[in-house]
């Protein structure tokens, strides 16, 4: 059983992989059939499908990663991740089902520190061959108007 | 309205002068003479709307207005600015009314826009009450032209626009009908970002095939849309719409990527899922987008189906709505295929990214050089469609609509 | 400043142009001849700076004043400005000084605004210093003329404004003395929030007794101020003022409250002791809302009482704050109740809520249409006072008065 | 005695409930008797009483609830709300006195997420009939100057 | 060794005190020896060892509270510290070094509240006569244009 | 552009209107003629980009430019603007290049600015192309005429602005040498702040040692900056440059301490390794400010050497750009040193902060009195160097000359 002890490491290490920007370390987070998406409030209430980003398998992250290092061109930025409180929501055999608010800022060149997303994580972890991994992530957001880009992941 | 003083650069089909993009006087001149000028603008897609009495907000210009279905067939859109004191009485994105209401005196508004209820019009206990003359029949919500085409909602402020078929042209509106070709809609959802450049960078974008090839590794990489590729450059007789054709390629070292800096041989994707198209249209093009002057860019690439919403700022940004739709008959396979090629699109997509962030950039680098010029003479200054991608004729089109549109 | 090329509708008083909202032009000319000009504009209460020396900061229109009791029977408004090199010296909300000092060179002045100190006057050691005909005698911060009545400080730019009793005028002074009757007050705190909407608007708001039957559920539905009560809608002789009366009633179903749709009988509280009212005032009224052109609005409502201070920020916004107050001499229950019925007002108001939320929507709904127009033709065309509430005369008086004083 | 893991829930229980807008569910997170104010640092600091929200009792919570969701008008918007560490400031008998920082982001229709308020809550938490409860709340909020109307509880 | 509940007390004491502005008892925080700086992400990458603030000894902590309540002058203002979950990076004999994200927001008089650090901490503990103490830390903020001033520390 | 109908006061030398630092149209006039004409803006430190292909990026008055070292002995200042459509093609703040590519359409400059790669000029498969009037040959970035003087970078926009010495003149030129003496530099980091003030506020600042003895007690206390020291005030024969030079005295009471209120006998530093000062300049002055009109202030205090660079950004705000340097030989208990030192400058500094916060504090004073003026009459009407700092020469003369720049 994944204990509370364990949360709160995953997400640390989580956490300080995308703040660092260790993006290639990011996939491993999840299990190989994971789903992955940040997905807007409102689509996600009216139970619409399309997400800002969406995922079905750890090799899409991979390829997500690649986008932001080989392919993508964007301005730099910081982000920054501020994670609320953890809150256990269930327990499915080894599974489990946690929640947590995560708010994240930006830094432009230049710019004031400002806020990009707004949002709360549904995510389920399982043990997955000797760590813990995340088999699903639902990022939803409140932000309604995205400050143009989101280039890192949540 | 103040008068402006700009002038235009002796290469006038060749240079666009960058205070089009940052003068605050031409863009309040573009509020007027385009935006509420003989232009449709979209409003919404009836799939948002399928029942009398469902509403959608949005904005058209700078200007709020409601979209309602007043009728089984149909729309109203309507000015959200209630007759009484200019409140914009309607907040909600989505809903479902009897009627419209305006909560600061209940004056109350049919679908159709026709006030039909003032609270306290004869007084209360004989006290009070609108004066006689006051006529309310005489008095609505303001009501735009609207034009349902193919489950897509369009409007209008001016009288004098042709019927939007007439609007689009002929060509063009065989174009349109490819996609929105009369079958019935449905949403797979929304994305929504603030673009800080100018509205016009957008619709130059999408009128620009130049840039795809080179701009956008992802596409060059996987031959989604790259020079090398049978494609075509169409604008109106206008000028003022554009499409973008082509058809994909593969990921191969050729004449001409080989000499592309944005080639990627070495890049492959580790989950080739987002590559799984599959054709539906007639035909053997894989990439149709449509620019529709001023406010939309219609999107079919791939399996990937959008209108992109321009809703203008100011003269130095805008917000971009994007609505990500399928054909109500899909089958579940196919509707999780164009969520999951929407990653391409939208503003984490690993193309549409590129572009959101490069308007930035544009807008930063000549904001502060008004009276320099920009330079569009990729295919010479011919101003006609052409069967290829290695041309900025679009954005010639455009400008020199423009030019005609604003008087200037 | 830039002449205003703007025309008022023909139907004069029944109609407001939508541009007296948004346009900077006219904002410029409203700070000049309204907010700078022979008005009188709220400063403070005298119960915020008891002693000698005692002070407060605050904003009229745009401008940064210190309010300071200069003598024990003295008020002194200086701009907030240093005559040297024009800083705003004094920063702190409040506070207690000896004399006012600038930080930026140490210029020191009276507790009047006299400058009494110049650093370095003389030199140093016999070198620098100011010029032979530097007079200090002859240099300042700007006083403002002030006028303190029954605990209430006022201010004015302008020597022509008249006595403050005479810019109020006999019956308004009537009003105005019913609350503050002299007897000394005492702070109950603040409220600040900002409000983005044209400073007018707060103004309309609390003229305009129609709205509040409709959009308010709260009072509509506890009876503390319906149409079906007796009340009345004054205004002074230019129609800058104004002043809405009501007289409380009950929950209960009539040939009004039955045809109101913000009536609801199904609604009960399950705390009560927020309508535990007591009445502390000559007559039957338990409603006095005052509005004293163009700074602020005075509210005596039930037992509530405050102060609301419009600081304008521009066309499109004002800083709106509040100063809760109660008697000196009110028991602990008296000041519990003030602070208990305060629920109903400010930013989380169960009433006031409605009206900061609406004036944004109105601001939203009429910014993008300046040349449309507003009607205010509830109660007629009628500029004179009611004993009514079903009317909009509040609003029309403003627009009258507001024409002299703008010169258009 | 209310142990720290008792209260993590208690909290986690309260804003995700209100980060939920389940506001029916708020006042039973309250005592009967209880004290509520959201209240500005300046007037807390100088000791006026004036609340910008202010309950004595339970039952006027519930009013404050049924005022939000049936007598006022406002637009549509989202509240989040980022609890800080949870800090044990006493305890007296079975009831604990706590003090947190609150961050709460709003979001309004097409437009970007933005502070509304920045506060320090100062509660009391005492065992009531067989759950945990709040006996007083006081927020205490910097935010100067409120972007227009404060709408939900904090 | 300094576990983890010591560790959560001393940053809930930490940061109270800073939030509350007592900053006479700042200094006690950190060990006769210490380094503190506060600098700027730009810098701490490039290795340059300019710091927006720089104190090598607990006496010149001292002076920094000497100097913004003795000798500076500037408008007041709220700061209020929003600091992310703690991770121990490592511990070397009774010495512990931890990593935590930082927001701290600021509100001055008539404004609305806004970030002015978006930072992560790197802090060093060691038990110090009979408390815990901060023997370094670093504070690198991403915060590219600083809203004017920096009155108060991290 | 507008013209612009201000009065200037009819004390023209002992008054600055309020005006010169709100206006819109003033501030539009300084872009074009002063920070775009005849004057030298500072750019960058050579030991930022060392070899050729480094390069970095920064703003000159508004206009982002890559400042890039393109030959060993040469470093060239570009319009960070593609000469294709004006994007801003280089967005890092720093880094190292072969060519310099924008991304849109790969346009391709070489270090020097000429475009020198026009992707698909000659079309794909003899389709599109530019068309045969292009000449590469004749397009390229904007370059500006840039100098070199001792290690640090000067670039001007405008042909007639003189050489770099003759534009400080010889005297200015020694000042400038006793510093930047030819000796390598290297970075010691980075402060970057935005200040809500117009950007002459700043100037004003360092040219007004005036205030130095009381506003900053940290100076006045521990005797950095004080009147009763041995001090100079010169400016150049333009009066546009400035320089405060001052000898370091002791925390002692005297005649003239002894009559500030910012001087306080009874702090003492906890560790005063801040005031370890060593002497490494010729002769006994222990500060030299320079204030090189209109884009930098270069600090030499104490041992802190830094340049601090203002970015304007619309009349009523600027960034502040810190870059604090040390010599390249230095031991490394010097660089600890100046480190060190840093504390008293940049947004937190002992004694910058003091700055920053006064500058916000005089706009906010002074940004709704456009027509009130200010008094700079300390040390009399004289616009002449003087040895001493009672006195606000340095302002006097800088607008004497910003008038003669502005033609006003
Ligand atoms: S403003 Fe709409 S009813 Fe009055
Ligand atoms: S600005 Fe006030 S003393 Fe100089
Ligand atoms: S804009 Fe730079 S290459 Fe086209
Ligand atoms: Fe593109
Ligand atoms: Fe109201
Ligand atoms: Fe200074």
């Amino acid at each position: 059983m994944i204990d509370r002890d364990a949360l709160r490491d995953f997400y640390d290490d989580y956490y300080i992989t995308l703040d660092d920007v260790r993006l290639d370390d990011w996939p491993a987070f999840f299990t190989e059939d994971c789903i992955y998406r940040v997905i807007p409030r409102e689509n996600y209430e009216a139970g619409y499908t399309l997400s800002t980003i969406y995922a079905e398998s750890r090799g899409m992250l991979v390829d997500r990663v690649m986008g932001v290092t080989r392919t993508q061109m964007y301005a730099p930025r910081y982000y920054r991740r501020f994670p609320g409180p953890l809150r256990i929501v269930s327990r499915d055999g080894d599974s489990v089902r946690t929640r947590h608010n995560l708010l994240v800022v930006q830094t432009l060149i230049d710019r004031k520190s400002e806020i990009v997303l707004s949002a709360v994580c549904h995510d389920v972890l399982v043990p997955d061959d000797g760590r813990n991994r995340l088999r699903e992530r639902i990022v939803v957001f409140d932000s309604e108007m995205i400050p143009n880009s989101l280039i890192y992941p949540a | 309205m103040n008068k402006i003083d700009r002038i235009w650069p002796s290469d006038a089909v060749g240079k666009v002068p960058y205070w089009v993009y940052s003068d605050p006087e031409v863009y309040a001149a573009e509020l007027e003479r385009i935006w509420y000028g003989p232009h449709w603008l979209y409003c919404a897609l009836e799939a948002e709307i399928p029942e009398v009495g469902d509403f959608k907000t949005t904005t058209l210009g700078e200007r709020p207005v409601v979209v309602v279905r007043s009728a089984p067939d149909e729309v109203s859109v309507l000015e959200n600015r209630c007759a009484h004191r200019g409140v914009k009485f309607c907040q909600a994105r989505k809903g479902h009314v009897k009627d419209l209401l305006c909560p600061y005196h209940q004056w109350n508004y049919s679908l159709r826009g026709d006030l039909q209820g003032v609270a306290f019009r004869r007084g209360v206990r004989g006290q009070g009450g609108m004066p006689a003359d006051f006529d309310p029949k005489t008095i609505s919500l303001r009501k735009l032209r609207v034009e349902v085409a193919n489950g897509v909602v369009w409007a209008t402020f001016s009288d004098e626009t042709p019927p939007f078929r007439a609007y689009l042209g002929e060509r063009f509106w065989q174009h349109y009908t490819r996609v929105y070709d009369g079958r019935k809609l449905a949403i797979l959802g929304y994305n929504r970002q603030h673009i800080p450049g100018n509205w016009k960078l957008m619709q130059e974008n999408i009128k620009d095939p130049y840039h795809a090839s080179l701009l956008h590794v992802f596409f060059v990489t996987f031959g989604l849309f790259r020079a090398d590729q049978k494609s075509a450059t169409e604008i109106d007789p206008t000028g003022r719409h554009g499409i973008l054709i082509s058809r994909a390629g593969r990921q191969e070292i050729n004449d001409v990527t080989s000499g592309m800096r944005t080639f990627r041989s070495d890049i492959t994707l580790s989950d080739p899922r987002i590559m799984d198209v599959v054709r539906e249209f007639p035909g053997e093009d894989t990439v149709g987008m449509i620019t529709v002057f001023p406010s939309v860019v219609l999107q079919q690439n791939q399996n990937s189906l959008s209108i992109r919403h321009i809703v203008p700022t100011g003269p130095d940004g805008f917000d971009f709505h994007w609505t990500h739709w399928c054909y109500a008959d899909d089958t579940p396979e196919m509707r999780l295929r164009r969520t999951r090629q929407a990653n391409l699109f939208g503003p984490a997509g690993f193309v549409s990214a590129d572009d959101s962030e490069i308007i930035e950039m544009g807008q930063q680098g000549f904001a502060h050089s008004p009276d320099e010029a920009g330079i569009v003479l990729m295919g010479g200054r011919e101003i006609e469609s052409v069967d290829h991608m290695v041309t900025e004729v679009g954005i010639r089109g455009m400008y020199r609509y423009w030019r005609e549109a604003m008087g200037l």
